[in-house]
């Protein structure tokens, strides 16, 4: 991958991520915080991708173990995220 | 010659206002006309004769109308101030045409031009002219005052070390100008007003104020924003909704009026049975009869210790601004028909048809030869 | 490797859905929805995956997202409400564990990627690992396993010392290409261990910062290792994450009035005993304030002469609308002696339009402040201070006070550490769950309203 | 045989106050204690005798005090009552403790312990048992509405078709308790409120009220919350910058009191001759003597057709909130020391000691047996 | 072509101080210093550009940047501050013209880039040459060089026409390639024509809309230009400057009250004549309200019945002290008979605070309208009716007026289409210079408020 | 350049864009309208390289052509936003 590309898209992405956070009410940090931990949850597709490439049983070992952690973070993630924000659901009507 | 304008002192009772103030009085000259008073007859309102720039003053009532041409007045005139008035003046005030048969017949007899300011039509225009509306300004304001001075609790709500004190309640009947006043004086007080009025209207506007609207289910507009006489059946419907905020209020003041007639009484005998003891009725309509049954006009009745106070003449509690707003009424009233120092009245004008009281020895007025038969 | 185009395609549609869901999640009244969106994301995300052409051990594969992703799935819909914080930390630290074992498995692979991917290869492996083992140590520390505070002698000096060290082994990693297991080992060893000793001596009331810190870490590890997958779904879900989490761990630390530094490298220890009054007033911005408020049941608003010194009346009647429309129950308490003379409240108050009906006095109400939320306490002082009820030396001895301090929060707005009237001390403002808003009563009302307008 | 309480019509001039009124009335008979009333004692407040749940009513002077051991009044005893006290008992009321020598040689030779609640030490767990506190905020909202009812003009604003009204001006002199309700009443009403105080802290407060502080650059604060007297120099500072205030108002109310002395004298006979034709003077320390020179309590003078008042009892113009309050206070005062129905009270307490008045025979009170020498 | 680091680095910086400049010109507060942000980006990236190495007709390109430069900084200097639209314009257009000639210099050059580069080569100088003349035929109407609407018979359809012309063009260009010097010559001929005919038919009054519009085609123009050199600098500042520009295009449509394809495709005839009352109510959103108050020097409120309704003065004055503290004039214009009882205005704004001296009776303050900025009206109809002064036949005939059509902009709040007291229509709410904002005067107030705050 | 990539770019600076113009008051449309107007100015560089790399005199004239009007762009657009913000230059004190 282009080195500069990949720097435009970090600063890009970066910029967007600052952008949203900027100015969120206290009451939403913790959900906010786990929100995003379930998007880094993502890794799972990286996983993926190496276990899916994986050419050793060591590689495919540790493939594995990042596979399934990487599908806890995004399950987890998404449950617990899920349940925090239900609160918010009744005070919306 | 140019137009000169009278002012005498008020003679009746209690009278405190003067239908020229020192404003007016420049604002007139400068149209050029001549003025004529007589001696301290704004002390009582708190102006003096200095304070008049460009004033004859004379020493009694004849000196002050002779030759006149236009006499301002607060109060309709007596006998003996009809017979000072020139033959053929113009006269201008509050001459309640419905009073008396006998006045109307001595003015026509010197063939006075008279403008009663009660008959002015209530257009647009006339609003700057509506003597009712400024003086029954001052009517209600007073209202308010006397009921929270009369009343032996506090209006507002108090958190105290001695303990909470909760606010009065107020309920104000009829929501004309007077009312509105009131209401809006016993609010700024901190009491909880309740007010009540026949017209449908009245609803929004009580609201406008932050009081509540005692609902009843009756509704009378009348013509011209008056209100119309209720029928049996809707007096006593409207009573017995109106009986029961009655029964709770601390202070009830009434402004009810329809013109012409006597006051509806609103307030009987049983309801005032079932007042709260200490309790205060001030009834403002007392002028016109009372809107409680048991008012006593000018005095102060105390029955099952509920104390019903019919004060008369209220504006005349706070004579310099009443005089102030009163002789604004009638320079806006004259000044469009001075000119250069000449009057030149259109007869054919809404407004000056529609005020004039007696013209020619006749009584002209279409409501009032009705009402009082022709005189 | 090319990917086909429905692959990028669906990658890219994730990544998409990623900053929208997230952009929900920043506002309460869409953040269920954002949350949603996002999970389509993941799921549109995970099943291109699948369809990549080549991939080889499927089964495995979907057995291991059976075991981790059915695992938490069905762990994080049992846990206890107030059990979440362990639990995002565990599932965060998994995220970095993942990043972690991507970047071990592509030293493993030995595949040259050249400098820049190494560099972020192994930055990315030092950041999960460190995410990862100090994530377990805040799940241990929260969830009660780990009890009690694990210090070493030189804490600071070992943290660094251990820093250094992995940030050695990793330019050694990088710099000896292709990689030794030895080295590539030693340097995952040495991360891990930094994660835990650095972890272990924080306190538990600051674990929800180091949990955040540690999301923004597994942020930029995951992308960072996006980049050396070359997948730009991973490199921008996880800089999204690394610079949102960045942001929200300072916001975090500036709510607790805590600078970050301090949180990391000087543990809170337990203020001595034996003061007069003990504890610390802890300072609050008008957003937290307006966020519990918005968020409470019931707010009790105690206002004092402060608030007609600030001529705030029309302000906090104003707020108080806004609450009462966003369905919160709000009452006033005045004092008996609230002001400098007898009504003084219920002056203002009238002034400003509040109901007669909002308006309770000290007998009606003080049973009420035990079920309240939020108590406000709007430039009152003695009026609250608890000293009165026990402290017989008290000037305000024997005064009957408010109890707002029974409420869940109190939040007190006043200019700074001025006195009341009797010119004593109020041990109200150290208790725990007493928060200081320092400024006007006027132009702090105004925040308020402004933020919880913001809130919808 | 339990603790009696008793309580006799009040029969000073205008006084229609009560120091016993249903609710405290309850809660005495809570702690077990009797009380005895004399027949209609609360009428005047509004409180009729049935209204009083548990209370034996008595139909004379002589038989409500009979071996009564506790007696609460509103005002001093006169000579006829303090005879007709049983020798030994506990008198507690406003006892104006600086008034008369005879009086407090009478209620020693009665051997009366006798507490002033005028003398109650202003600490914070005394503020539930402050009368002068409680019956201040009544006479300051007294002072406002008699204020605005006598103003010949409208404190509030109005923009009207018959012109604009300017608020009325209004000053408020003395911030104490009277003073500032006074000041909130008038703002209530709509006037401009500037007002003034020798006590530093009082500008803060005033303006907390919205009113505006007329700065003269004079302070006195003195011990325990009160004012100490002014020197020379410092009223004549005082009187030069307040003379100006005085000239612009409409209104002007008077509240400056200084706890057994006269009243000071701030509006002088050359300040009221600068003011304004018709404006008003209240003046709430005529009971002390006035802080005006033209002051004639209890009267209605007028000078320089300015008005001035000096209204005495101003709570007892709104007995039933009035009473209601002081009830409380004294309910305050004696119910810690009651307990089943008998009196137990710690002579020590500062607040029973700072009250304490006569006992055993000997004025005890430091300050007034320096004031009245002893009697 | 690969270029060296600094130079990259350097565009990358430029790129990163546009998105910086370009959020600090969203906030009056720091507008200006976002301006010059984004300026030091530009220089920054032009110097960088003089270091590719192998740079040729480095001569020629300094003059041309001297030329084009110069020549606009100097007229851009001496223009009048009310003839900046048309500036915009042109400058605008410049930029779609230079868009367009790199890639007419790309399809001269018949380098091959692939599919996609093709196509965003010709699309961006298809949009590029639509901005170019148009942007040109905005700068004509705007100077007056252009007087009279210049519209065809059949202009929708014409312009559909051309629009597929240019794409089939477009499309051949795309698909033949090497590209034919004649179609390349025809595509830009027919493009450049399309811009003309779809500008000329349109009003002045809508200029700045499609002016906007023209800004965000050249921004998207810039960014696929980007695409095709490869210039990552370009892509995001053009794609930032199409989407921003985009959005802005719409906001500035809802703000005139008119959808963009109304501007675009019917243009606005003048209404016909000689009704009773002519023009049309112009409706206004409160964020528009509040900047034109925020930025005036001096406002002039005029209350009414409908305020006393709402129980609306509380947060009248609430906006008034915002204003003032902006350092705003607001003066309060009150009517001798506004509301429905002598004084009720006075009650009222008394009841909310507003100090007397704000207060001005007609007679005192209708001289002064000529001079305000704005005028708000909440909820008054009659008491600003302007047929009180002319028409006989009006019942209000006669009764003094408060002057607010004398302003300089007037805003009027009211809930609907309902008449005042008197029953009679108000010629006030349909004059050019007025804007209705409909709703409630005690949200509304508050929305207003709201928006105040946001500007700081 | 990588297609995918681009995407992404275009997807995170439309997003940026977006994000910094919502929520923008009235007053700051044309100022705003100016500022990115100046921004796509970047367009000169661009141009710069066209002429730079170019290879005709057709070329030459075309590239010549786009760098003035390029910088045109640029520096109208920079004097115009500048003159145009400096309005709220004196509300801000
Ligand atoms: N009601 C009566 O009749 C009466 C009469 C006389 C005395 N008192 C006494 O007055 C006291 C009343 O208690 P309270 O709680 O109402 O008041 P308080 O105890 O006097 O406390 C007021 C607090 O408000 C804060 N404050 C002052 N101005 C402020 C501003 N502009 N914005 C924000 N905060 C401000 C002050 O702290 P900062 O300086 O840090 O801001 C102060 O701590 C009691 O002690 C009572 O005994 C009452
Ligand atoms: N002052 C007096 O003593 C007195 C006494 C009697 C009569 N009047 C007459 O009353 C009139 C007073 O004029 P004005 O201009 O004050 O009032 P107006 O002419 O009655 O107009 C009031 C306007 O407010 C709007 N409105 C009503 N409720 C509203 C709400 N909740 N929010 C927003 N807007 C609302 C109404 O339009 P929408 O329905 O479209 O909202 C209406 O057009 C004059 O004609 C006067 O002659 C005055
Ligand atoms: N030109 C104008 O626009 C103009 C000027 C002044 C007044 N007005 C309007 O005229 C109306 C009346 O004004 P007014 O004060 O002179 O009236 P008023 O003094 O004649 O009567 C006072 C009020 O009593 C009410 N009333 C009558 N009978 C009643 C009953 N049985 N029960 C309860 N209420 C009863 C009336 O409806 C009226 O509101 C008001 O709506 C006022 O706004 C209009
Ligand atoms: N326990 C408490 O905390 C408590 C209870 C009640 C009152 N207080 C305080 O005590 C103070 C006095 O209360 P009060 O109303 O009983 O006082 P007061 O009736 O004795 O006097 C009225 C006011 O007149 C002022 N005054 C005296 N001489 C003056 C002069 N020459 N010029 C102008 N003003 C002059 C005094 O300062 C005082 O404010 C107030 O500050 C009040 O808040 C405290």
């Amino acid at each position: 991958m282009d080195g500069m590309l990949a720097l435009y898209i970090f600063m890009l992405a970066a910029f967007t991520g600052y952008e949203i956070i900027a100015k969120v009410p206290v009451i939403l940090h913790t959900p906010l915080m786990s929100g995003s931990n379930f998007i880094h949850g993502i890794v799972v597709v990286g996983a993926m991708i190496v276990l899916g490439l994986a050419e050793t049983p060591l590689q495919q070992a540790i493939g594995f173990f990042a596979v399934a952690l990487g599908a806890a973070n995004a399950a987890g993630g998404y449950v617990v995220t899920e349940r925090m924000l239900g609160m918010f659901k009744k005070k919306e009507g | 010659m140019p137009l000169t304008l009278a002012t005498a002192r008020e003679t009746a009772d209690g009278e405190c206002r003067t239908a020229l103030v020192p404003e007016t009085a420049k604002k007139f000259a400068a149209l050029g006309a001549r003025l004529r008073m007589e001696q301290s007859a704004g002390v009582q309102s708190h102006f003096l004769d200095p304070d008049y720039v460009g004033v004859d003053f004379a020493p009694g009532l004849a000196e002050t109308y002779a030759g006149a041409d236009v006499i301002l007045r607060v109060t309709p005139p007596s006998p003996a101030e009809i017979a000072a008035l020139p033959e053929g003046a113009l006269l201008i005030g509050l001459l309640k045409p419905y009073e008396s048969k006998e006045r109307l017949a001595a003015l026509n007899a010197r063939r006075i031009t008279a403008f009663a300011l009660e008959l002015l039509p209530r257009v647009s225009r006339a609003q700057s002219m509506d003597a009712l509306s400024s003086q029954g300004s001052c009517a209600g304001y007073q209202c308010g005052l006397i009921a929270a001075a009369r009343c032996t609790k506090f209006f507002p709500m108090l958190t105290t070390a001695a303990g909470t004190i909760r606010p009065a309640r107020v309920l104000v009947i009829g929501a004309g100008v007077a009312g509105l006043q009131a209401i809006a004086t016993c609010k700024r007080l901190g009491a909880m007003v309740e007010a009540y009025d026949v017209r449908a209207a009245a609803r929004e506007q009580i609201e406008s104020l932050g009081a509540k609207f005692v609902d009843t289910g009756v509704s009378a507009d009348g013509a011209g924003g008056y209100a119309r006489e209720l029928s049996a059946e809707e007096k006593a419907a409207q009573a017995e909704k109106l009986a029961k905020a009655v029964a709770q209020a601390d202070v009830v003041i009434t402004t009810a009026a329809i013109p012409g007639k006597r006051a509806p009484v609103i307030i009987t005998n049983e309801m005032v049975g079932r007042m709260k003891y200490g309790a205060i009725i001030v009834d403002m309509a007392a002028e016109s009869g009372g809107n409680c049954a048991l008012t006593q006009p000018g005095e102060h009745v105390v029955a099952n210790d509920v104390n019903i106070h019919g004060p008369l003449n209220l504006p005349s509690r706070m004579p310099t601004h009443a005089s102030e707003l009163y002789a604004k009424n009638l320079y806006n009233f004259l000044s469009p028909w001075i000119k250069d120092g000449t009057l030149a009245i259109d007869w054919s004008d809404e407004i000056v048809a529609g005020t004039l009281l007696c013209r020619d020895g006749a009584t002209v007025h279409t409501l009032v030869k009705q009402v009082m038969g022709d005189a | 490797m090319t990917l086909p185009l429905y692959v990028q395609g669906a990658w890219f549609g994730g990544a998409l859905l990623f900053i929208v869901g997230l952009k929900g999640m920043s506002s309460p009244a869409s953040a269920r929805r954002g949350i949603v969106v996002a999970g389509y994301g993941m799921l549109l995300a995970i099943a291109a995956t699948f369809l990549i052409p080549g991939l080889q051990n499927l089964a495995l594969i979907a057995l291991a997202l059976a075991i981790g992703g059915g695992g938490a799935w069905l762990s994080a819909q049992k846990v206890k409400m107030t059990d979440m914080p362990q639990m995002v930390a565990i599932y965060n630290g998994m995220g970095g564990g993942a990043a972690a074992a991507i970047a071990a498995v592509e030293f493993a692979k030995g595949d040259a990627h050249g400098l820049v991917a190494t560099t972020l290869a192994t930055l990315g492996a030092l950041i999960g690992a460190v995410s990862f083992t100090g994530s377990c140590v805040a799940w241990a520390k929260l969830q009660g396993v780990l009890k009690k505070a694990w210090r070493l002698p030189a804490q600071n000096a070992v943290n660094v010392l251990l820093a250094l060290l992995s940030l050695g082994l990793g330019l050694a990693v990088i710099g000896l290409a292709p990689q030794q297991p030895e080295l590539v080992i030693a340097f995952f060893v040495v991360a891990l261990v930094l994660g835990l000793v650095v972890t272990l001596p924080i306190g538990g009331a600051d674990m929800p910062v180091v949990i955040s810190l540690f999301n923004a870490f597994t942020g930029l590890a995951v992308g960072f290792e996006g980049y050396v997958l070359g997948n730009p779904a991973l490199i921008i879900a996880g800089i999204v994450v690394g610079a949102a989490g960045t942001l929200l761990t300072q916001l975090m630390a500036k709510a607790m009035n805590r600078p970050l530094s301090n949180i990391l490298f000087t543990p809170m220890v337990a203020s001595g005993p034996g003061e007069a009054i003990s504890g610390t007033m802890k300072e609050v911005g008008a957003i937290d304030a307006a966020a519990m408020m918005r968020y409470a049941a019931k707010v009790i608003i105690v206002p004092g002469y402060g608030m007609a010194v600030a001529h705030a009346q029309h302000k906090v009647w104003e707020m108080t609308s806004i609450l009462e429309e966003a369905g919160v129950e709000v009452k006033f308490a005045i004092h008996p002696v609230a002001g400098r003379m007898p009504g003084h409240m219920n002056v203002l108050l009238a002034e400003a339009g509040v109901p007669y009906d909002k308006i309770f006095d000290l007998e009606e109400i003080n049973a009420e402040f035990g079920q309240a939320d939020v108590a406000l306490v709007i430039g009152a002082n003695d009026v609250v201070n608890p000293s009165a009820r026990t402290d017989k030396a008290s000037p305000i001895y024997g005064m009957p006070i408010l109890d707002a301090d029974k409420a869940q929060n109190v939040i007190v707005i006043k200019r700074g550490k001025g006195t009341g009237y009797s010119g004593v001390e109020n041990a109200l403002f150290y208790t725990d769950n007493c928060r200081m808003l320092y400024g006007d009563a006027q132009p702090m009302a105004g925040e308020i309203i402004q933020h919880l307008k913001s809130m919808g």
